[in-house]
């Protein structure tokens, strides 16, 4: 058996090494992420079956936890390990023309760091260790945004900088209080120690965690960053703090609130933020010009759709949250490697300059389109099988305040549909149709794009497999005295 | 004798029809202290006509005029008329409110690709007063059906009988004098005569006409100044099994009709819309509610 | 021949008529018609077939096809207007951009419209008419300009729509826990009014905007009017009839006619109210239409109003009523999308469809001329075309069930109908024909083709109403329906009959005989249009139409009362929703400090909750 | 007006951070985790600093992910400092004083010394790889302050850092090679107190202290080239 | 009284993070917002390391045979702090390069006209 921390380990020592072999020749460099999200991608891939029989736990360094540090390979650990790696896949393999200017060397680096802190959050057993590959991931997703060192890069990534620290540094307290009540910082072993967020402690201390990651996570109120560093990143970048960043800022939350808390009392609350954020983003979006700016609030959006389905907590729930992040990684990273190209031909994030790119980009449009509407969620698409499940899971849980909230997410659904379509139109319809020279997106950005779209339309259509793997992912978030048990067994 | 229906009543609907034009002329000239044309009058205007030959613009001038005729004599035959009814149980009072739409459409047609510019600014009128008369009609209509449930003519005639006359009992005395107040309208005479208005826009939709288009144009005015008042007599006066006696119940309803109505001037269309759904349309929309309330 | 194996045919083809159009266009279109043409004679060839069966599985429900007579007679109209309005595309859109992607939308929307009507579980139902939904979207934005704000319009209705319906739908799974909608209409019959009555109002909704029911219907008369004409013959002719399906599929298939019948009573009732919303709707856009210049929102409007009969007819819940509706539909169906396809005619020869600059073209189209007038007559419901009979029937339904004001309404709207029908005739041919005109021509016989099947659709259908209404029938005693005595001729009944065929021979044997008078007479001397008037005098080249604002007065009176006030409405709505969206974002300010201090409140928030109220 | 509101906001902080504080009181003795490490350090690892067994072998994951954070920082300070066509400056620079740079010459190796003794005892003594590292940056500051005109390369420097990340990967995976698990101390633990025991502490922190040093330098260094 | 001596230490860490979370919500220079994040981060680490003292503990190091490991200090807070340090450490390098990248764009440190993103 292959053991689940070269996960970690392979892209880590690829990315150390990646000045080496930029020494040695410098268009090596763009290949070596791509080689490691390769091997993730078949290693997680080839591990799922296994996971699913039952979870891998890793001792770090031969340590038996709560002593060392374990790796908890879940079932939802691979299920966002194969996330990571698919889109970091694509993308990488997008960036090897994307990026041109800069040192390019350096991008790759960090850009493989990126993956790398994400694909740590999502397996560790540690939540002292969850905030150390939660820093990698934030720190290198801040020098990516200003990578390309303009004005609104330089602005976004400071501003992104800053919150992120207080987010972080909330965390850490939150942390240092977890070890001074309970002393350990295993979370299985904290898990066990805590039942409810009834005593004010407890409270407090989950308050700090789940505001410190609901900055990453862009939940409202603390998005502010999110509209910026979106929009101003290199839109590689852009697709994989969108894909798959702020939707492991989830997968922390959640891990706090369901394992170790355990606070199902929160989660109306939180549905309510879910709600709000959703709304927010979504109205934010409707009027926005600039078009990754646009794509940026959209992704706000999605994740309140995200949270509020993890809110309602019952397996339907959880089972339509997850999915709503496979179909939100997929659809937003193909919209912005789509975006990404169009910015690149026109010159101008502006999405009134993008009249005619279905005849410039035929290619790359069918793709913006896809993800646009998987996004809305229209069948035959992923997204329909997504929203489907959140509604469901909203209305089988019953009772009024879901009722009228998940109401209130088919408003912003609509809102969705009215900004994506109108870039729709853009594409295709816009503008003189007198014949325009094809400009198509190289090859190697088409790769993405196919895979992505062909994708999307396979979930949609038979989302049988995915189910699979997510009902077991849902199993181990809502049998916390499962997790515990498992690894301290 | 249910064949030989077919023939008589359209015959006897003419000759009537052309009599009644016949008497209102004459009827009209002694209003104005005039000694007015003999009563054979319409009679010899339309063997003149025949007789003369005359210009056509295209097939629909003339399609829309045969079809404008034809219509009105079809409708003959769903009208109860005297004891006869050639098709009484084909779709009743709702088939006689679509058949008369024939005429004014036909007319309208032909005078279409007449392209003469009055014809243009009198099918416009034409259809506007429908559109006017129609909201009283329809109302009217619509009380009577439902006064007596039924949607067949025949059967309507038939709850009359032995003189409880519609137009006597309490729901449908408002209905059946709005009928009296929107007769000159659904006829284009005065006070309603605008489409037609021959000092204004010389005899709108008939413009163009002459020789044998006018006859048939007269032969259709003739047959429906006959069907309005038949409808009438049959809604409203409990009809006749008889044909002189129906014969005399038209020729009462249509000289208080032309009485009531000769001493207007022409109104304008806006006027005349507006006249016909204030005045007639509230009786016979109260009416119409007696008869639910009942 | 399965129902699966259709769809995979109709799907399969769309996407294969768009590949091979990368080929060779003239291959395209000859598969696109050919495909449409198969899939009529196999829906066709399922005449009087029933059955269900599930075709996969997808998140762990059971999608299944079924097939009853309600969904042949809709599923058969949607072929019929699918294959003819393909032909009328090949040279409707000759030479226009994208064709690939106009066929491969057709095909799609049209496959996904007999997926609707197929589909035996409400979540296919849903994906289908997605699909319907987002396909009707690229087509109707596709004539660029003011298409695009007519598509936005009508996607974010439809978006509404379907949120509508997944909410019902989702409620009755809580409910019954399944989706198949035999099985729920098996088990519903306990449910409670209240919870009855609000499914029907969320799925209503739904259909009402794709049916264009009035207080929902503003996205159709842009819609209508900017998508490509015989794209606009399907949209009116079958797509909103759509939401006729689904209305009838939720307030008898799935709620059940007696279940109905106990929502409120008198004209508290659901369906009453639906039917005075009906009325609502064949009234305003009626006049609506009349005051249009644009020969196709002439059109748009009018099928608004002809929906409402067709809604009018379902909800007033009578047998007559619901055959009534049901016959309009496949009236409505025949004669709008001939209207369409004739004016896309007059708009593919001389280029433009506006009432005012049109005129006299009957003499170089007298073959279209011909065509609109049998829709408009049609339209009208003139004896002799199928539109009467249809209305007839709801008009006498309408009579005797007492709802006098409800047929007045009716008929009312109808003599609207015959205004603005007659406009249409009059203002496109009527008249003097204008110079630049002059050279016009015939439209083409792939354009003929399809206007004549329709064209004999209509006349046959009204002569011989008995075809259509024995279908019709079998539907309605499946609902639940009394059964009607129908004829071949019409209806027997002993509160007033009908019968075609009297009137038929009665106007026959009229023009028999007035025509053979008209002979008698002397012939007529053929001239010149403007020789007679003018008198030879000189004639003015340029604008000499009187047909310019043709119901001047009646416009001048209505003009203050019809004012589209919803639309007036969902406009404000939507600029107030695009404000406080705007407003919503200004909480951005680009202020490093404030971003901080929410964060800082979402915190002090949670921690004023907890100590401060002790919520958790 | 912010002011205020900042101030309520922590006003709020406070009063709700005094509930965990009150029940984690000030100075008591330390509970089950840290117990086990404290009695069994000398067992388990051989290292007698029980924080560098902590740091190296029971949490050396997060150390891994320590590294790799200020590999980022300094990647990632590269590139946004990055110049295109070597555009570091060409001004002459004002030379310091030969007190300066003599003083500076004589301390830089001392202070390369100390730093190596600091991370080479990280088991033994207080102190480590970061410590160790740290001083020598301290020491790269000096020159670079000083002597100006000797530019350090910042590319050897990556070269440095990489070998040494690399080397810990290695190592890491040297034991998950040998003995099934990541960073696993397969080197025997020796005696306590010595300088070879405590198995693979040391060379993990010769890697780290190298790394640090040559990471910290290259920050340095980037900020002072590429900042005028 | 006693309440301040019990309680020193958690005082100054909280009253580091303040101040640093003051300044980050108040101050207009970056440079010091900068700085404020510094203070967070000092008094986060001074926090970790005041929950893993012992009154009269020792260092956690068995440099001399005979240590009781009794009286030690929690050495877990301790590499905790190691890391928390190099993470700020890190932060605070790519703070300041990027601001000193901005001064070179923008020409100023006042965030309140930093602001080309917006809305």
């Amino acid at each position: 058996m292959v053991n689940p921390v070269l996960l970690i380990a392979v892209p880590l020592g690829l990315a150390f090494s990646l000045p080496i072999f930029g020494l040695i020749s410098k268009r090596l460099e763009k290949y070596l992420p791509v080689i490691a999200m390769l091997f993730n991608l078949s290693l997680s891939v080839y591990l799922v079956p296994r996971v699913l029989t039952h979870p891998i736990i890793v001792y770090i360094g031969g340590w038996a936890p709560p002593f060392g540090i374990d790796l908890f390979v879940g079932p939802v650990g691979i299920f966002f390990s194969v996330i990571i790696a698919l889109v970091g896949l694509l993308v990488s393999i997008y960036a090897m023309d994307y990026i041109k200017e800069g040192d390019t060397g350096k991008y790759h680096v960090l850009f493989l760091l990126l993956l790398t802190g994400a694909q740590g959050v999502v397996l560790t057993g540690d939540i002292f260790n969850l905030f150390v590959f939660y820093e990698i991931l934030c720190i290198s997703s801040y020098a990516l945004v200003g990578y390309l060192r303009d004005r609104d890069g330089l602005e976004s990534a400071i501003k992104y900088l800053v919150q992120g620290s207080i987010g972080t540094g909330l965390v850490l307290t939150g942390i240092a209080f977890i070890y001074g009540l309970y002393g350990t910082l295993n979370m299985a072993d904290i898990a066990r120690q805590i039942n409810s967020i009834k005593p004010a402690a407890n409270f407090i201390t989950l308050a700090l965690i789940i505001t410190g990651l609901g900055v990453e996570a862009a939940i409202f109120p603390m998005n502010a960053w999110l509209p910026d560093a979106h929009s101003s990143a290199p839109s590689s970048i852009s697709a994989i703090l969108s894909g798959i960043a702020i939707e492991i800022g989830v997968y922390a939350i959640a891990r706090v609130i369901f394992t170790i808390f355990g606070a199902t009392d929160i989660l109306s609350f939180v549905a309510l933020v879910g709600i709000i954020t959703l709304l927010v983003g979504e109205m934010s979006a409707l009027k926005q010009n600039n078009i990754k700016r646009m794509l940026a609030y959209s992704s706000t959006g999605q994740i309140g759709l995200i949270v509020f389905a993890f809110a309602i907590a019952t397996s339907y729930g959880i089972e339509a949250g997850l999915f709503q992040i496979l179909n939100h990684s997929l659809s937003k990273a193909l919209l912005f490697l789509a975006a990404g190209y169009m910015i690149y031909r026109t010159g101008s994030m502006e999405i009134s300059s993008f009249e005619g790119m279905g005849k410039r980009m035929p290619l790359t449009s069918l793709g913006f389109t896809i993800g646009a509407f998987s996004l809305i969620g229209l069948p035959p698409f992923a997204g329909f099988a997504s929203k489907f499940l959140i509604v469901k899971a909203a209305l089988t849980k019953g009772g009024g305040l879901y009722t009228c909230l998940i109401a209130l997410a088919l408003v912003a659904t609509v809102i969705e549909g009215a900004y994506f379509f109108r870039v729709v139109q853009v594409l295709y319809f816009r503008g003189s149709n007198e014949n325009v020279t094809r400009q198509e997106a190289p090859v190697v950005a088409l790769v993405p794009f196919f895979v992505l779209a062909v994708l999307i339309i396979a979930i949609g259509i038979y989302p049988g497999p995915v189910m699979h793997v997510l009902n077991s992912a849902t199993s181990e978030f809502v049998h916390r005295i499962a997790y515990i048990q498992g690894v301290l067994r | 004798m249910k064949l030989a229906e077919f023939i008589i009543s359209p015959i006897l609907a003419f000759i009537i029809g052309i009599f009644l034009m016949g008497l209102s002329r004459r009827i009209m000239a002694r209003i104005h202290r005039r000694y007015g044309p003999p009563l054979m009058q319409p009679v010899i205007d339309l063997v003149k006509l025949f007789s003369q030959r005359t210009v056509s613009h295209g097939p629909i001038f003339d399609i829309g005029v045969i079809l404008s005729l034809a219509g009105t004599i079809a409708l003959i035959l769903f009208i109860p008329f005297g004891g006869m009814c050639p098709l009484e149980a084909s779709g009743g009072l709702l088939v006689i409110l679509y058949i008369m739409l024939f005429a004014p459409l036909g007319l309208a047609l032909s005078g279409g690709e007449g392209a003469n510019p009055n014809i243009s600014i009198g099918i416009s009128r034409k259809f506007i007063l429908s559109l006017g008369y129609e909201v009283p009609f329809i109302l009217i209509v619509l009380a009577v059906m439902t006064y007596y449930h039924t949607i067949s003519a025949v059967d309507v005639v038939k709850a009359q009988s032995s003189f409880h006359w519609a137009l006597f009992s309490l729901p449908l005395f408002l209905p059946g004098l709005a009928y009296i107040l929107i007769i000159p309208a659904m006829l284009g005479i005065r006070p309603f005569d605008l489409a037609s208005a021959p000092q204004e826009i010389s005899s709108g939709p008939m413009a163009e006409y002459g020789g044998k288009y006018l006859a048939l144009a007269e032969i259709e005015h003739a047959f429906s100044i006959f069907i309005t008042i038949a409808l009438f007599v049959d809604m409203f006066l409990g009809g006749s099994g008889n044909v002189v006696y129906f014969f005399l119940k038209v020729l009462v309803v249509f000289i208080i009709g032309l009485l009531i109505n000769a001493v207007f001037p022409r109104f304008r269309t806006e006027q005349a819309v507006k006249f016909l759904w204030k005045w007639p349309s509230v009786m016979a929309l109260a009416g119409l509610v007696i008869v639910l309330a009942i | 021949m399965s129902l699966e194996m259709l769809l995979v045919i109709a799907f399969g083809g769309a996407f294969l008529t768009y590949l091979l159009g990368k080929l060779s266009p003239v291959l395209r279109d000859i598969l696109a018609v050919l495909l449409t043409l198969v899939i009529l004679a196999i829906v066709a060839l399922f005449y009087g077939r029933t059955g269900e069966s599930s075709f996969m599985n997808f998140l762990g429900f059971n999608l299944s096809l079924r097939i009853n007579t309600l969904s042949w007679l809709f599923a058969i109209a949607v072929a019929t207007l699918g294959s003819l309005s393909t032909i009328f595309s090949l040279s409707y859109m000759k030479g226009k951009e994208r064709l690939d992607f106009y066929y491969l939308m057709m095909l799609i929307v049209n496959a996904s419209m007999l997926g609707i009507v197929f589909s035996g579980d409400l979540i296919s139902f849903y994906v289908f008419w997605e699909i319907m939904s987002w396909g009707t979207f690229l087509l109707i934005s596709y004539n660029r300009g003011p298409a695009l704000a007519a598509g936005l319009k009508y996607i974010v209705m439809s978006i509404v729509g379907s949120t509508a319906y997944l909410l019902g739908m989702f409620s009755l799974y809580a409910s019954y826990s399944t989706f198949n909608i035999a099985d729920i209409a098996s088990r519903i019959s306990t449910a409670s009014p209240g919870y009855l009555l609000s499914v029907l109002v969320l799925f209503s909704i739904t259909f009402g905007i794709k049916n264009a029911l009035v207080p929902l219907h503003t996205w159709l008369p842009d819609a209508h009017s900017e998508a490509p004409s015989p794209f606009s013959a399907v949209l009116s002719g079958i797509l909103i009839k759509m939401g006729t399906y689904g209305f009838v599929i939720s307030m008898y298939v799935l709620v059940g006619i007696k279940a109905l019948s106990h929502l409120g009573h008198g004209i508290l009732s659901f369906h009453f109210m639906l039917a005075i919303l009906a009325a609502v709707t064949i009234l305003v856009p009626t006049f609506i239409a009349l005051m249009q210049d644009d020969a196709k929102r002439v059109l748009a409007w009018s099928s608004i109003a002809q929906v409402g009969y067709i809604i009018l007819g379902i909800a007033i819940g009578t047998s007559l009523g619901f055959a009534g509706g049901m016959f309009h539909f496949l009236n409505h169906a025949s004669f709008k999308a001939l209207l369409f396809m004739a004016i896309g005619a007059v708009e593919y020869r001389t280029g433009t469809r506006d009432l005012n600059s049109l005129g006299g073209i009957i003499k170089k189209m007298p073959f279209t001329f011909m065509m609109t007038l049998i829709g408009a007559l049609g339209l009208i419901g003139f004896p002799l075309t199928n539109g009467f009979v249809s209305k007839w029937l709801i008009y006498k339904t309408l009579i005797l069930g007492k709802d006098p004001f409800l047929a007045f309404v009716a008929l009312f709207g109808t003599w609207g109908t015959i205004l603005y029908a007659y406009k249409i005739l009059h203002n496109i041919f009527m008249g003097q024909l204008p110079e630049e005109y002059k050279g016009v021509e015939e439209a083409p016989f792939s354009m003929k083709f399809p206007m004549v099947i329709l064209s004999i659709i209509i006349i046959l259908f009204g002569i011989l109403p008995g075809i259509p209404l024995k279908v019709i029938n079998v539907i309605g005693v499946s609902l639940g329906f009394k059964s009607l005595a129908v004829n071949i001729w019409g209806i027997a009944s002993d509160t007033g009959a009908l019968n075609t065929i009297n009137i038929f021979s009665a106007i026959l044997v009229s023009w028999i005989v007035v025509w053979l008078i008209f002979k008698a007479a002397p012939t007529s001397l053929r001239v010149e249009q403007d020789n007679n008037y003018a008198a030879g005098s000189y004639v003015p080249t340029g604008r000499y139409l009187y047909t310019a604002n043709f119901y001047a007065p009646v416009y001048r009176i209505i003009k203050p009362y019809v004012i589209d006030v919803v639309d007036i409405f969902y406009m404000a709505l939507a600029g107030a929703v695009r404000t406080l969206c705007d407003w919503t974002r200004r909480m951005y300010t680009g202020e490093l400090g404030s971003y901080v201090m929410y964060i800082m409140l979402f915190l002090a928030v949670l921690i004023t909750m907890r100590l401060g109220f002790n919520i958790w | 007006m912010r002011k205020i509101i900042a101030l309520i906001f922590l006003a709020i902080l406070l009063w709700g951070i005094t509930k965990p504080v009150s029940r984690i009181p000030f100075g008591t003795n330390k509970i089950k985790v840290a117990e086990h490490y404290i009695t069994k350090d000398i067992t388990e690892t051989g290292a007698a600093n029980v924080v560098t067994s902590v740091v190296v072998l029971y949490r050396g994951f997060d150390t891994l992910g320590e590294v790799t954070i200020l590999f980022i920082a300094a990647i990632g300070l590269a590139s946004i400092l990055y110049l295109p066509r070597k555009k570091v400056s060409d001004e002459v620079l004002e030379e310091s004083s030969l007190i300066l740079r003599t003083g500076c010459r004589f301390l830089f190796p001392l202070i390369l010394l100390f730093g190596a003794y600091i991370f080479v005892h990280g088991h033994l003594t207080p102190g480590g790889g970061f410590q160790g590292g740290a001083i020598i940056a301290s020491g790269f500051a000096l020159i670079f302050l000083s002597c100006r005109e000797r530019v350090v390369s910042t590319v050897k420097l990556g070269v440095v850092e990489s070998l040494a990340g690399m080397t810990f990967v290695a190592v890491g995976l040297i034991g998950l090679a040998t003995g099934g698990y990541f960073l696993l101390s397969f080197l025997p633990k020796g005696t306590l107190n010595m300088l070879f025991s405590a198995g693979i502490i040391p060379v993990i922190y010769v890697a780290i202290g190298f790394k640090v040093g040559s990471e910290l330098a290259g920050i340095i260094g980037n900020l002072m080239e590429r900042t005028q | 009284m006693s309440f301040l001596n019990a309680n020193t230490y958690y005082i100054a860490a909280f009253g580091l993070i303040f101040i640093g979370l003051y300044i980050v919500m108040a101050k207009k220079n970056l440079v010091k917002v900068v700085i404020g994040l510094s203070f967070v981060d000092s008094g986060i680490n001074l926090l970790l390391i005041s929950i893993g003292y012992i009154k009269g503990g020792t260092a956690p190091i068995f440099s001399r045979p005979g240590i009781s490991p009794l009286k030690m200090v929690d050495p877990i807070p301790q590499a905790l702090v190691l890391t928390a340090i190099v993470i700020g450490v890190a932060v605070l390098a790519l703070a300041l390069s990027l601001v000193v990248k901005l001064y070179q764009q923008y020409g100023t440190l006042d965030i309140r006209k930093i602001r080309g993103l917006k809305w």
